[in-house]
């Protein structure tokens, strides 16, 4: 093994040879150089991992200590700087042609910047340390000028004072030290048990309060920021990564010095940090600066982390680990990308969607930082939190996660101004080769870490990866003609349906939900082969979502449920992301699944408090029922949208693809329903205590119902109309659901299989309708049955079944509710739901009039029927309806029988008398029904074909006028604004209040943001200043 | 009872009830017009006017909804008819009631007006449409009360069973609903009032400012059918109520004579007030209806 | 009303003024002074209302006759301002710029005499004759009688009678 | 018809109803002839009545139950609506008003005639279905009356439409409305009132005399 003092030497060595060398050449030389320490620390990492535990000391110039300085390399040690040198060679590689034009001094500084950091990892020697963190802080002072320009100078000057007053501390700490101690080694120190002296306490806080400045808290940073800001991306990358790394690595090894317990003050700091600098980045505009903030953020991550070390536990280490290599990998990388697309404005970052490598790694590595699965922080988050909520530190879990949201809600807009904001400018991105290989080997990187991250996870074994596996090699085809990737998409899913049947087959509640998603998801994907093309990026994201969606259906633990949420979430972000105007749509619908998912997380962790499995049971068991029970309803009606965090749904359903809305209307929003009837299972069905919150729940799902149906009437846009309409569904389902009754969960069942039949059917519809005429508005179309009478016959079956009546299935559904209704006594919610029942005619009739009834509009008198891969699938969705309507009895019977014998609810079953079913109220029999209404139907409609068999077809304008004739199409058809009158009279309860008070809250944090971001005032005295206060507010928190 | 049998009486209580509604119409129109001093029609002449419009020789199309419309609408009328048990402790004029219950008699009576709307819709005229709007307009509120109503009564018998409902009702005046449950007869009664379709809820079809409302393009034999399922339903919603509130019939002639009455009162309201607009009824249907609906559900269950 | 014509006349080549206690004063004027005159009405003196604008067909003297009444709603006077204009190629200034709604009056005017009023918005469209393409139908040249029976049908048999005479006949046969 | 000419040509025809091109959704040209794409441009049929005792049967309903179109054309219109007073009380005859002319059955064509509403009411008449009557009411209708050397109104309705009762008077009064509705239900049930298919069979001449004095018909020929 090389002895790492070679390190040192051989990147001091080279920066002083470099001198020597006339230009050409040296940034050969340099690369070398900076490959060999990458090759050093990484052969003594591995040396370490296979099972040497040895720690390496080592001394310059031969002698102990104090006449020398000893370096320390361990397995921290060398896991440090490896990732420090393999950063500084890829670093270099990426700023290799800046620095030829820049000449050698920006090579020397780069090389004493690595060569400095690596000793600030392995040095023990307190001065030295010093000595080298201002080496390290002059280095990159000198780089930050690489960039030419008056902030960049400013920026650099303000770093030098900032970092002035920081060493002072530093400085006068280590004079104290030295006083008290009497030695300047750590090891010694340590070794030497001194007894506490009052000005040693002093000393150390002064050392310690200059590492923690270098590590720029929360609001003593602005330095750095005006850094981040202003340097080379490149180099901002290096100080994002490197340095903060090694600060943070300084931090840890400095800690036990203090005779003080620093670590809640650690937290604090990091705290504050976390979610002081996420909060400003909301409100912020520039990329690199949002960068920074976000690093900033991170390392206050880091620093709670360290801070909390000891709740922790065993699993410190994979929890710092996943959160530092995330932040370490994803930072770099977003800093490279900035530095490659030279855009400062986050709205044109939309620049990079003319690259595609470019813009899978930007998603990368943000998705890395938001912590989703199934990149390792999600891993590390997951356990921090656990273990948060096992060692009662709830506080500290709210403030962690709001962190994350803040982060979030920054993040995914960049995020979708880089997907879909309207890219003006028309150069071209110049790439050079060279700088696009550092952050694809970052994403490498990203990728093994993941891996290793699942694997030493504790319930990562237990995950079934195998989809995952499989998106990743969609990507990899993404190649391929669409027609291709969407029948291997059907067919995996078939394949994978088959796979599954027998470990759910005896769970017939699984078994429904997963028939949904799966049966679902083969229909919907069948209109995808209309599209022509590649269809670059879609089915990754469609087998992403619908593997979330059967991950729920196969989750065991709360970790595969979490897990599988958030993979289904960020699956249907980027359906929806991909509609034309559905930017703001899925920012909206990824800040409220983001929220919900966090309270959904609160909610498992609350659980997991004192409980040592993480088995989906303990959530009955949980010791916290009234909090775990409310937070995890919450999290989970912002997924079925229900009224009040209902506003991003409509925006989200009606912007996405004629083919991604039936998906994520008829499909996606029962992973909210399966959620909430786990969670009502795990309650204790029938002996759930939790009577106030159910009664809460019904009634937000009666006022849900009525809310959505009537914002639904007043909807112009077709797709809107439905989505309104899924609103006041989803409101039917978590009204039936609060029952908990056994008919009341059979009427929510049935009402979750009629949604995904009819809702998917119309959604298909409508979708192939807006295909051929090109907009979402029914008072621009109108009569185009005669052109589409395939899809005017589905969407007339898909209303009858939406507005419940006889004799399709939304009539059983009706049946089932009064009865359920009845038996529980929710009487007036019961009102309010068959009002909003009686609303849906309104919309329901307005939605087939307007596009296919009435005056055929000239603009569309060519247009074709829907294409064919939309009406295959309608039909089988309509084959789907007829039967569950005759013969309901076939899906509902083995469900009622699973919910009375598997004592969840035993009392007051359906029961079934050959295909009729009855309760003690009433009776019903949709067999009889279907047969006693076709019979008749047909008899009437012959009769009448024979009354007039002579009938004249006549046209459009053959309507009486009073005399005179209509004068144009658009005029005669009645369809804009169609209830106004009912808008007159009850029109007041469709005003957005929900909007309204979320837009609020936006504006609020907004506002809190952009006050907060005053106190950078961008003057370098104030930043000092600032500093100061900081310090001395901590120093008095502390004594 | 053989199913042949039972079509065959199905047919003729059909038969009975079409002739039913049509001599009621008539009946009412002929004390309409004795109140305001005039002969007025024949007794039969509803008879003449069906018979006129089947008579009609030339028929136009507007294409295939056009004609399904009034074959839904019959088909509501008719089924409502088939479902409803028309005279208590008869087996065979109970008709196809064991199929579903008074909720689906309730929702099958929208199977009806949607024909009705989308056969409208297709006849492109536009005053249909607005016909159309501002009846599912009404139709929303007018539920409200009635919903209670069902509500109340059901919890007051605990049954949806409508011939279990009527049975509750025997031996006498005072078993009556409109006795035991006065208030969820009074919402359900006024409700009605808005189900009829007469002054002052007749928005639909105002004539003077809406030529007709939804049947504007309809003629001959398209109208002679919805005229048909009028006279049907006319008597089969009276029966409806009757079951519900009035002890319901154990004969024809009692049958005929409740629903005469109850059919009678909502003439004799509609003679008394003027029309409401919409956005005037609507909030009417939310004022009154729903109080008393509220007080019924209320006082049973305290 | 003399202060007001006598103030006019000051100003505009009045003549004729025909003064009636019980109905609007009526002035004449030459065609080329109407626009300066009325506007001056309506804005210096208060004549804030068209009342009417109206045609008379001079044919003997090849004129046609446009008659303005205007009128004062706070004095509450009316005023008549009558213009000749040649009755070939009659055309007149328009005053829609004052009154919106005096486009009406023209395009009236323009469908039954004739008359142009170049500017005025939908002076051509067809006002109550749809599809009307002959002579314009109030000027005295157009015989209507006789249009009438080549149009119309008429049926044979009508007979004319003088009432005087006829009621005579049949009511006092003896005298 | 008598004279092909072309619609398209005619300097009557409103703008809307000339030919146009639009764009449509996948921007295409689709040329738009609203004459013949907003209108059907058939030609009615002759609708022969059954023969016989059924005949007679259907003559003896439709007589009984008149429906009358709510449509006034000159002075007479106000002469209708006391019909329905208590006095008069035309109900008694099966007489009732219908606001659209595809449930109606009579057309009254109440008084003068001016040429713009002889559109209209020719409109009206063609839009009511078989069996159809006119009644003309006033001289306005038989000769012109106290119009009859106007420019603008017709003289003789029955070169326009066919008419089956004539009731005389400037105004008839509402009890010689009555007499005119006995005498065409007299006609009906003797099966003379076939107006409607006279009117189909002498299509040719109505339409010549129609036309000449309307000149923007702006429809196709027949008004479905």
């Amino acid at each position: 093994m090389v002895n790492p003092i070679y390190i040192v030497a051989v990147l001091l060595g080279t920066a002083f040879l470099l001198g020597l060398f006339r230009k050409k050449g040296t940034g050969i030389i340099a690369l070398v150089a900076l490959a060999f320490p990458v090759f050093v620390s990484a052969s003594w990492f591995f040396h370490f991992l296979s099972g040497n535990t040895e720690v390496l000391n080592f001394f310059t110039a031969g002698a102990k200590p104090p006449f020398s300085i000893n370096l320390q390399l361990g397995i921290e040690e060398a896991l440090f700087t490896m990732v420090i040198n393999v950063l500084g060679f890829l670093g270099y590689t990426y700023l290799y042609r800046d620095f030829k034009e820049q000449g050698i001094k920006s090579t020397v500084l780069f090389l004493i910047l690595i060569m400095g950091l690596n000793v600030l990892i392995m040095s023990r020697d307190i001065f030295n340390l010093f000595v080298f963190l201002e080496i390290v802080s002059i280095a990159i002072a000198g780089l930050i000028y690489l960039k030419r320009g008056a902030d960049t100078a400013i920026a650099g000057f303000k770093y030098l004072i900032a970092l002035g007053v920081i060493s002072t501390f530093l400085l006068i700490g280590i004079a104290f030290f030295y006083l008290f101690s009497g030695t300047l080694n750590i090891d010694d120190f340590l070794n030497s048990n001194l007894p506490a002296v009052k000005g040693m306490s002093m000393a150390v806080f002064l050392i310690l309060m200059a590492i923690l400045l270098e590590l720029k808290p929360f609001p003593a940073n602005g330095w750095a920021l005006d850094v981040y800001q202003a340097a080379h991306p490149g180099i901002s990358a290096m100080i994002s990564s490197g340095t903060a790394t090694a600060s943070i690595f300084l931090l840890y090894k400095l800690l036990p010095l203090s005779s003080i317990d620093w670590l809640p003050y650690i937290s604090i700091i990091g705290a504050i940090t976390f979610i002081g600098s996420n909060l400003l980045g909301i409100a912020q505009k520039d990329s690199n600066r949002l960068l920074g903030y976000s690093s900033v953020g991170q390392i206050g991550l880091m620093l709670i982390i360290i801070g909390m070390a000891p709740q922790l536990g065993e699993h410190f280490n994979l929890i710092f680990l996943t959160v530092f290599i995330s932040h370490f990998l994803a930072k770099a990388g977003l800093f490279w990308i900035s530095g490659i697309i030279k855009k400062d404005n986050i709205r044109q970052w939309s620049v990079l969607r003319k690259n595609k490598l470019l813009l899978f790694m930007f998603g990368f590595f943000l998705l890395t930082l938001l912590g989703f699965p199934p990149f390792p922080s999600f891993y590390g988050k997951w356990q921090l939190i656990m273990e948060l909520a096992h060692g009662s530190q709830f506080i500290w879990l709210a403030l962690i996660l709001a962190g994350s949201f803040f982060e979030g809600m920054y993040l995914i807009r960049w995020f979708g101004f880089a997907m879909k904001e309207k890219d003006e400018s028309e150069e071209k991105l110049t790439i050079h080769w060279e700088k696009m290989i550092p952050p694809v080997i970052f994403t490498v990187f990203v990728m093994g870490a993941s891996y290793f991250a699942n694997n030493s996870s504790d319930y990562g074994h237990t995950l079934n990866l195998i989809p995952i596996y499989f998106v990743i090699a969609l990507f990899l085809l993404d190649f391929l003609p669409a027609f291709v990737k969407n029948s291997l998409v059907i067919a995996s899913m078939i394949i994978y349906s088959i796979l599954l049947y027998p470990d759910i087959s005896d769970d017939t509640l699984r078994l429904v939900f997963a028939g949904i998603f799966m049966i679902g998801g083969v229909l919907t994907l069948f209109a995808g082969y209309s599209v022509k093309g590649k269809r670059e990026g879609f089915f990754p994201f469609v087998v992403m979502m619908y593997a979330g969606l059967i991950g729920l259906i196969e989750a065991e633990n709360l970790f595969q449920f979490f897990f599988a949420w958030e993979i289904m979430t960020l699956g249907s972000y980027f359906l929806i992301l991909r509609g034309k105007k559905s930017i703001k749509h899925a920012f909206n619908y990824m800040l409220f699944s983001l929220g919900g998912a966090y309270l959904i997380f609160i909610g498992f962790a609350l659980s997991y408090f004192g409980q040592d499995s993480l088995d989906l049971s303990i959530i009955s068991a949980t010791t916290l029922p009234g909090w775990t029970y409310t937070l995890l309803a919450i999290g989970f009606l912002t997924k079925t949208a229900a009224i009040g965090l209902h506003i991003w749904l409509p925006g989200a359903h009606a912007e996405a693809e004629s083919d991604v809305s039936p998906m994520v209307s008829g499909i996606l929003l029962k992973a909210g329903a399966f959620g909430l009837i786990l969670l009502f299972l795990l309650m204790g069905a029938e002996q759930s205590e939790q009577h106030s919150l159910l009664y809460i729940l019904g009634w937000l799902g009666a006022i849900t119902a009525v809310g959505g149906n009537l914002l639904a009437v007043f909807q112009e846009d077709a797709k809107r109309l439905l989505a309104y309409s899924s609103v006041g569904n989803l409101g039917y389902i978590l009204f039936a659901l609060a029952f908990m009754t056994n008919v009341g969960w059979l009427t929510a069942i049935t009402y979750s299989i009629n949604h995904f039949l009819f809702k998917t059917l119309l959604f298909l519809a409508i979708g192939g309708v807006v295909m051929r005429v090109k907009t979402h508005n029914m008072y621009e179309m109108g009569g185009l049955i005669k052109k589409m009478p395939w899809s005017f016959i589905a969407v007339l079956i898909g209303i009858i079944t939406l507005a419940g009546i006889p004799p399709l299935a939304g009539y059983g559904g009706k049946w089932l509710f009064y009865n359920a209704v009845l038996t529980k006594g929710w009487y007036f919610q019961g009102a309010l739901i068959f009002f909003s029942g009686t609303i849906a005619f309104l919309y329901a009739f307005k939605l087939i009039y307007s596009v296919f009834l009435g005056q055929p509009k000239d603009k569309f008198r060519n247009v074709k029927e829907a294409p064919i891969w939309y009406l295959i699938p309608q039909f089988i969705l309509m084959i789907g309806i007829m039967v569950f309507s005759a013969r309901p009895d076939l899906i509902l019977k083995p469900i009622g029988t699973m919910l009375s014998q598997s004592n969840y609810f035993p009392t007051d079953p359906l029961n079934w008398e050959d295909v009729t079913a009855t309760t003690n109220l009433g009776y019903w029999s949709g067999y009889k029904i279907m047969i006693v209404i076709g019979v008749m139907f047909v008899v009437l409609l012959g009769w009448l074909m024979i009354m007039s068999r002579k009938a004249q077809k006549i046209k459009q304008f053959n309507i009486v006028y009073a005399g005179e004739r209509p004068f144009t199409p658009g005029t005669t058809h009645f369809s804009h604004n169609m209830f106004s009158n009912y808008y007159k009279a009850i029109g007041f309860l469709s005003w957005p209040v929900a909007t309204g008070f979320w837009n609020g809250v936006n504006l609020f944090t907004h506002n809190v943001a952009d006050n907060i971001r005053r106190i950078y005032s961008g003057n370098g005295q104030t930043y000092i200043v600032h500093i100061m206060i900081y310090t001395i507010v901590i120093y008095l928190l502390m004594f | 009872m053989s199913l042949f049998t039972r079509i065959l009486f199905v047919l003729l209580g059909l038969f009975i009830t079409l002739n039913w509604g049509l001599i009621m119409s008539g009946i009412i129109r002929k004390i309409i017009a004795r109140l305001s001093m005039r002969r007025g029609i024949k007794v039969v002449q509803p008879y003449i006017n069906l018979i006129k419009n089947f008579s009609i020789r030339s028929q136009l199309t507007h294409g295939v909804m056009f004609y399904l419309g009034p074959v839904f609408r019959l088909s509501g009328g008719v089924g409502v008819f088939l479902f409803m048990p028309m005279i208590y402790g008869s087996i065979y004029w109970t008709n196809f009631s064991f199929t579903g219950d008074l909720i689906l008699i309730s929702y099958f009576l929208f199977f009806g007006m949607l024909g009705m709307a989308l056969g409208a819709g297709e006849g492109g005229h536009p005053y249909s449409a607005i016909g159309i709007g501002r009846g599912l307009a009404q139709f929303t509120a007018i539920e409200v009360p009635m919903t209670l109503a069902i509500i109340s009564i059901a919890i007051q018998y605990n049954s949806l069973s409508i011939t279990e409902i009527v049975a509750a009702q025997q031996g006498g005046i005072m078993n009556w609903t409109m006795v035991t449950n006065p208030f969820a007869t009074i919402a359900a009664m006024l409700a009605f009032l808005g189900m009829m379709g007469h002054s002052p809820f007749n928005v639909v079809m105002a004539p003077q400012e809406n030529p007709i409302g939804p049947p504007t393009e309809y003629h001959g034999t398209f109208l002679g059918v919805l005229q048909t399922n009028r006279a049907i339903l006319h008597v089969v919603e009276a029966v409806l109520f009757m079951n519900l509130f009035f002890g319901g019939a154990t004969n024809w002639g009692i049958l005929i004579l409740k629903t005469f009455l109850i059919y009678f009162y909502t003439v004799f309201v509609g003679m008394v007030f003027p029309r409401f607009r919409v956005d005037q009824s609507i909030p009417w249907f939310f004022k009154i209806p729903l109080v008393f609906g509220i007080l019924a559900i209320v006082l049973l269950i305290i | 009303m003399n202060e007001l014509i006598n103030h006019l006349k000051e100003r505009f080549p009045i003549y004729d003024v025909v003064e009636s206690t019980t109905g609007p004063t009526f002035v004449s004027l030459d065609a080329a002074k109407l626009i300066p005159m009325i506007t001056s009405l309506k804005t210096n003196h208060g004549f804030k209302i068209l009342v009417i604008l109206s045609t008379v067909d001079w044919i003997e003297d090849g004129k046609f006759q446009l008659t303005y009444i205007i009128n004062n709603p706070d004095e509450k006077t009316d005023l008549g301002i009558r213009i000749f204009i040649d009755r070939e190629n009659a055309s007149m200034e328009s005053i829609h710029k004052l009154w919106v709604f005096a486009a009406t009056f023209q395009r009236e005017i323009k469908e039954m005499y004739g008359i142009d009023f170049p500017g005025s918005p939908g002076v051509d469209d067809q006002f109550l004759l749809e599809g009307w393409d002959e002579m314009p139908p109030m000027r005295r040249d157009f015989d209507t009688k006789k249009y009438s029976e080549d149009t119309f049908f008429p049926r044979p048999g009508r007979e004319t009678n003088d009432p005087a005479e006829y009621m005579k006949q049949k009511l006092y046969p003896d005298e | 018809m008598s004279d092909k000419k072309d619609i398209h040509e005619d300097k009557f025809l409103a703008p809307e109803n000339r030919k146009h091109v639009v764009i449509g959704p996948d921007g295409e040209e689709i040329h738009v002839d609203p004459l013949n794409d907003y209108f059907c441009t058939d030609m009615p049929k002759v609708e022969k009545p059954y023969k016989g005792v059924m005949e007679k049967f259907l003559n003896w309903a439709r007589a009984e139950s008149l429906w009358v179109l709510a449509f006034g054309t000159g002075c007479g219109s106000i002469e209708l609506p006391p019909l329905f007073s208590p006095r008069f009380d035309a109900y008694r005859f099966g007489v009732a008003m219908r606001p659209t002319p595809r449930q109606s059955g009579v057309l009254i064509i109440s008084g003068y005639l001016a040429v713009k509403t002889l559109k209209r009411a020719i409109r009206s008449y063609e839009q009511m279905q078989n069996p159809k009557y006119v009644i003309a009411l006033g001289s306005c209708t038989i000769n012109g009356g106290m119009y009859w050397d106007s420019y603008n109104t017709i003289n003789r309705l029955d070169h326009y439409l066919p008419v089956d009762v004539y009731i005389a008077g400037c105004m008839p009064r509402p009890e010689a409305v009555l007499a005119g509705f006995m005498k065409l239900k007299e006609r009906i049930k003797k099966g003379d009132a076939e107006g409607a298919n006279e009117y189909v069979e002498k299509l040719d001449w109505y339409k010549a005399n129609q036309k000449k004095i309307i000149k923007d018909w702006n429809m196709p020929d027949y008004n479905w």
